[in-house]
């Protein structure tokens, strides 16, 4: 088995409304010192591992389905996981 | 710290830079003439914005001009965030219809989000609580993955708005067609309410008053919406793009409700939504309709993104802004007041009386232009328009009588037809209920919305068939007011007036200008028999992709009074027994 | 009696829930900012449905970080009959006030229709104007009303007999144990995602979710009548 | 300034609704060897550094308002962002 993990994050140039609310809610409670957030996906992709390239597989599934790339950009890593 | 150096106005001029920003060389010529001067690379934008077609309806001027826009109903018609009908009880209902085709195109989730954050702040500006938001929908077949995500994106991106900020969408229409393919038209409408006394008006008026910044901040997406939704939709990736403009329902949703305290203030003065040309038009547009100036130090607009220039803050079109023009010596009730809501109210100009629209940042005058030059003087074009050769063709072809071998099969495969089926996977995706005043819900004819304490209705109804509209635009464009007035009345309705959104291709065709000329002397002839005048609209031109235009698409708002509810009707039979009548010709 | 609507920054059925109230039963209602810390004026506290803060982050997440918050959790204790429809009910979960957690629908997708709904309990203060085991037809409209709890609380619900409302006809968003409203263990705060203040008159189609109001005033009335 | 990464899932006995659709999109687009997904937030805070123990901080912004923990598991990391 292999494991896929992806990080989806709003490009910079794109509002985060969430984000926005948040930091307005953690000034209010005295997180003063909170600057920016940035509110994104983190995917786990658990992959069985038959020898193929797993890097152009992980790059199809994010543009075609869990990455909207006009708004997003990602970064993913590929791990082995050791059978149970 | 690095500064991008902007190009001087000799270079603008012999480079012609003003050509990156949509504006022929007669046109950049005009500029200069009206300033006397070279623009500055600041200026050179805001002229562009502007003259744009989305702008300054340079194009489509001499066809909007066809439309009766007047009745003793109407309040107020076209020229204003949106128009206003009287509907008795010292009460009027507000609306209007845009267009969000090229957001929506690019990336059809925001684009269609935002399509109806702006036509909401365009209904809430004028001092009136929405009431309810339509839509009117193109997409091309369903058949491949591109149409099918633009779709279900677009519908998603209403929901996502809508939804959020509690507004119901109370109806709509969609039409599949491969002449959308790849374009689709997404048209919103909103509906408000108001009395009378609330209504009001985007002015910059009384010397010294002062102009303030409301809502989410400036940030650089969505710079030069306005003229690249006057372009044809590229297919080259490497184009350049600004970034895509997103939406915050949230943060509209206080705005609207603190507008909607705000207009009970006798410091107002006037208001206006940012729109497509953001800061440009608005403040632009406000002092040219008082007859004053404007003076803004653009340090003081808040800025989302660092270093940003003068050119990008007056173009951009971050969503949920609005410009307020306020009585000298109240800034601090204003203030006080959008605190209530979580957002921030900040001083950034005043009101002059020198009819210039002055611009500084970090302490420079970095643009002085005519606030009329910009708002009035934008060219306006008669394009030459022609009879196209299908039409004669079509003219002589003999009506044909179609050959039905099964009806049951024949009734099967037309309901299978998208554009037929019933649209619930859309709608129950709506919230369509929210407010509770939703006395008749998507999936009848026109929608009816309640009046609350009063016995009156609103029927509301968006109808357009624009296969129609392109065998014969003139009788098409009757058909579209007819067929949304039959919706109005079946439900209960007496029309009061419509809004409409023109979608058409490149004006610079003949052929397609004539669909548009053409389509206004039909809608114009079936307002005036109704007497459902015309006091809003919006016009989207080069909807093309390839070379290849959609269909002529000139989408019907109608509005109608429901007198006493206890008339509405809905379209379901009743009960067994009931006799089937077939009225008309 | 007297309802205090809580008005939270963006939730937008607080209108609904006040014109129920005040409009269709006659009683009195007031909007509450979320900034208030008092709520003892108050007999009742409606938590309305809509997307406080957008749905940022959970729907309900940012909403249990308000002031007013402190309030409701006071006015539970006391007893004080507490309703959070929709969002509100969301609100509730983040809060604590309810068991469990909302996840998104099974289908993605929003939901905006009128579905069936039965009365698993009428002994609330929410439901004593109903009978066992009626169905009403009542609107949903959300995004998020995907119930989830653990088994072991499941168990706990039915056991306490703390499931008020079920959906009847078919599940619309995945929710445990077809699980549309339940009670606090002492019965004094209901979540509910079917908006009953959608569903109290006639001309908008349904007048079944009426009684949930009714039978909150009733309830106090006799009370109130008994202490007097 | 500091930055700290929130990595948020859900819980391993929650069927994930989001991940459940996924997989089944990923399936029909050909992507059998995909065994799992689990769809989760990623949340990036910029945070000024005022020497404080950022720790207690980031863990009760977490367990106060980015975290259900009925439902979800969080952890995190603190790195040291480069002044630009
Ligand atoms: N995009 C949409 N949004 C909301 N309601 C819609 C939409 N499209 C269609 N509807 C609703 O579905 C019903 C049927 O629409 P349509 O097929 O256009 O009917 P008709 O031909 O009778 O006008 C109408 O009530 C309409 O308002």
């Amino acid at each position: 088995m292999k494991k896929a993990n992806v990080y989806v994050t709003l490009r910079e140039s794109v509002i985060d409304p969430q984000g926005t609310a948040a930091i307005n809610v953690l000034h209010a409670k005295g997180h003063d010192n909170v600057k920016d957030v940035r509110i994104g996906k983190y995917i786990e992709l658990t992959i069985e591992d038959t020898g193929q390239d797993l890097d152009t597989a992980v790059r199809e599934m994010c543009e075609k389905l869990f990455v909207n790339t006009n708004v997003e950009d990602y970064r993913y890593e590929v791990l082995e996981v050791e059978e149970a | 710290m690095l500064t991008k150096l902007e190009p001087t106005a000799e270079q603008i001029r012999d480079e012609k830079i003003y050509a990156q920003m949509g504006m022929t060389t007669e046109e950049f010529e005009m500029a200069v003439k009206l300033l006397g001067r070279l623009p500055n690379y600041t200026e050179t934008g805001l002229f562009s914005s502007m003259w744009s077609e989305h702008c300054s309806y340079k194009s489509s001027k001499p066809v909007l001009r066809k439309f009766p826009t007047e009745g003793p109903q109407v309040l107020m018609g076209p020229g204003e965030g949106a128009g206003i009908v009287d509907i008795g009880d010292n009460q009027a209902v507000v609306f209007k219809m845009e267009s969000h085709n090229s957001p929506s195109a690019i990336e059809p989730y925001e684009g269609a989000a935002t399509g109806v954050g702006g036509v909401l702040r365009d209904v809430f500006s004028m001092g009136a609580q929405p009431i309810a938001a339509v839509n009117s929908l193109r997409f091309g077949e369903l058949d491949n993955d591109r149409d099918r995500w633009l779709f279900e994106e677009a519908v998603a991106g209403i929901a996502g708005y809508g939804n959020t900020i509690g507004i119901p969408t109370v109806a709509g229409e969609i039409q599949f067609d491969p002449s959308y393919a790849g374009k689709p038209l997404v048209n919103a409408m909103a509906i408000g309410l108001l009395n009378h006394e609330d209504i009001q008006r985007g002015l910059a008026a009384g010397v010294g008053n002062t102009v303030m910044y409301v809502g989410a901040k400036t940030g650089r997406d969505g710079i030069h919406g306005a003229t690249s939704s006057s372009e044809e939709i590229s297919d080259d990736p490497g184009k350049e793009r600004a970034p895509v403009q997103a939406g915050d329902p949230f943060t509209e949703k206080l705005l609207m409700d603190a507008c909607l305290e705000l207009v009970k203030s006798d410091a107002l003065i006037g208001i206006q939504d940012m729109g497509a040309a953001g800061l440009t038009s608005s403040s632009a547009e406000m002092a040219s309709k008082a007859g004053f100036g404007i003076e803004m130090n653009l340090d003081l607009v808040p800025q989302r993104d660092e270093d940003m220039t003068a050119y990008e803050m007056m173009l951009s079109e971050s969503q949920e802004r609005m410009l307020i023009v306020v009585q000298k010596g109240r800034e601090q009730e204003v203030i006080d007041l959008f605190a209530k809501y979580d957002l921030e109210a900040v001083s950034i100009g005043h009101v002059t009386d020198d009819k210039m629209l002055r611009l500084l940042h970090k302490g420079e005058v970095v643009a002085e232009v005519s606030a009329d030059a910009l708002a009035e003087d934008a060219p306006v074009y008669n394009k030459p328009s022609r009879e196209p050769e299908y039409f004669r063709e079509f003219q002589e072809m003999e009506q044909q009588e179609p050959e039905v071998e099964d009806f049951s099969d024949t009734l099967v495969s037309l309901l299978k037809q998208p554009t037929i089926a019933s649209k619930e996977w859309v709608y129950s995706q709506f919230d369509h209920q929210a407010r509770t005043n939703t006395v008749v819900a998507p999936g009848s004819d026109a929608a009816v919305v309640r009046v609350r304490g009063t016995e009156k209705g609103l029927a509301i109804t968006a109808d357009c068939n624009s296969r129609y509209i392109y065998l014969d635009p003139e009788t098409g464009g009757k058909i579209a007011v007819a067929e949304a007035a039959r919706n109005i009345v079946c439900s209960g309705g007496k029309p009061l007036a419509i809004t409409d959104c023109l979608n058409f291709g490149s004006p610079d065709n003949p052929e397609i200008f004539w669909q548009l000329e053409k389509s206004a002397d039909g809608i114009s002839a079936a307002c005036l028999a109704l007497d459902a005048p015309v006091i809003s609209g919006n016009v989207s031109l080069y909807n093309e992709r390839g070379g290849k235009p959609v269909y002529p698409t000139p989408t019907i708002g109608m509005v109608g009074l429901v007198e006493n509810l206890a008339h509405t009707t809905t379209q379901e039979a009743k009960a067994e027994g009931d006799f089937v009548y077939l009225i008309g010709e | 009696m007297k309802f205090a609507v809580i008005q939270f920054p963006g939730s937008s059925c607080d209108l609904d829930l006040y014109h129920a109230v005040k409009d269709v039963l006659g009683e009195e209602a007031e909007y509450v900012h979320h900034h208030e810390t008092d709520l003892s004026g108050y007999d009742a506290i409606l938590l309305p449905g809509g997307a406080s803060y957008g749905d940022a982050v959970r729907a309900g997440a940012l909403a249990r970080t308000t002031p007013v918050m402190e309030a409701i959790i006071r006015a539970a204790e006391e007893g004080k009959p507490v309703l959070g429809v929709g969002n509100g009910f969301q609100i509730l979960t983040e809060a604590g006030l309810l068991p469990g957690a909302f996840l998104k629908n099974r289908d993605q997708k929003f939901i905006c229709r009128t579905v069936k709904v039965q009365v698993v309990n009428n002994r609330t203060p929410f439901t004593s104007e109903y009978t066992e085991g009626e169905e009403l037809n009542i609107p949903i409209a959300h995004g998020e009303g995907n119930f989830y709890c653990d088994e072991e609380t499941y168990v706990q619900l039915k056991e306490n007999n703390q499931i008020v409302f079920v959906y009847s006809d078919g599940n619309p968003d995945g929710s445990v144990g077809d699980i549309a409203g339940l009670v606090s263990e002492k019965g004094n705060v209901l979540g509910m995602m079917p908006h009953p203040e959608r569903a109290a008159e006639s001309i908008l189609g349904s007048e079944d979710g009426l009684n949930v109001f009714k039978s909150i005033v009733n309830e106090w009335r006799e009370s109130h009548a008994n202490q007097a």
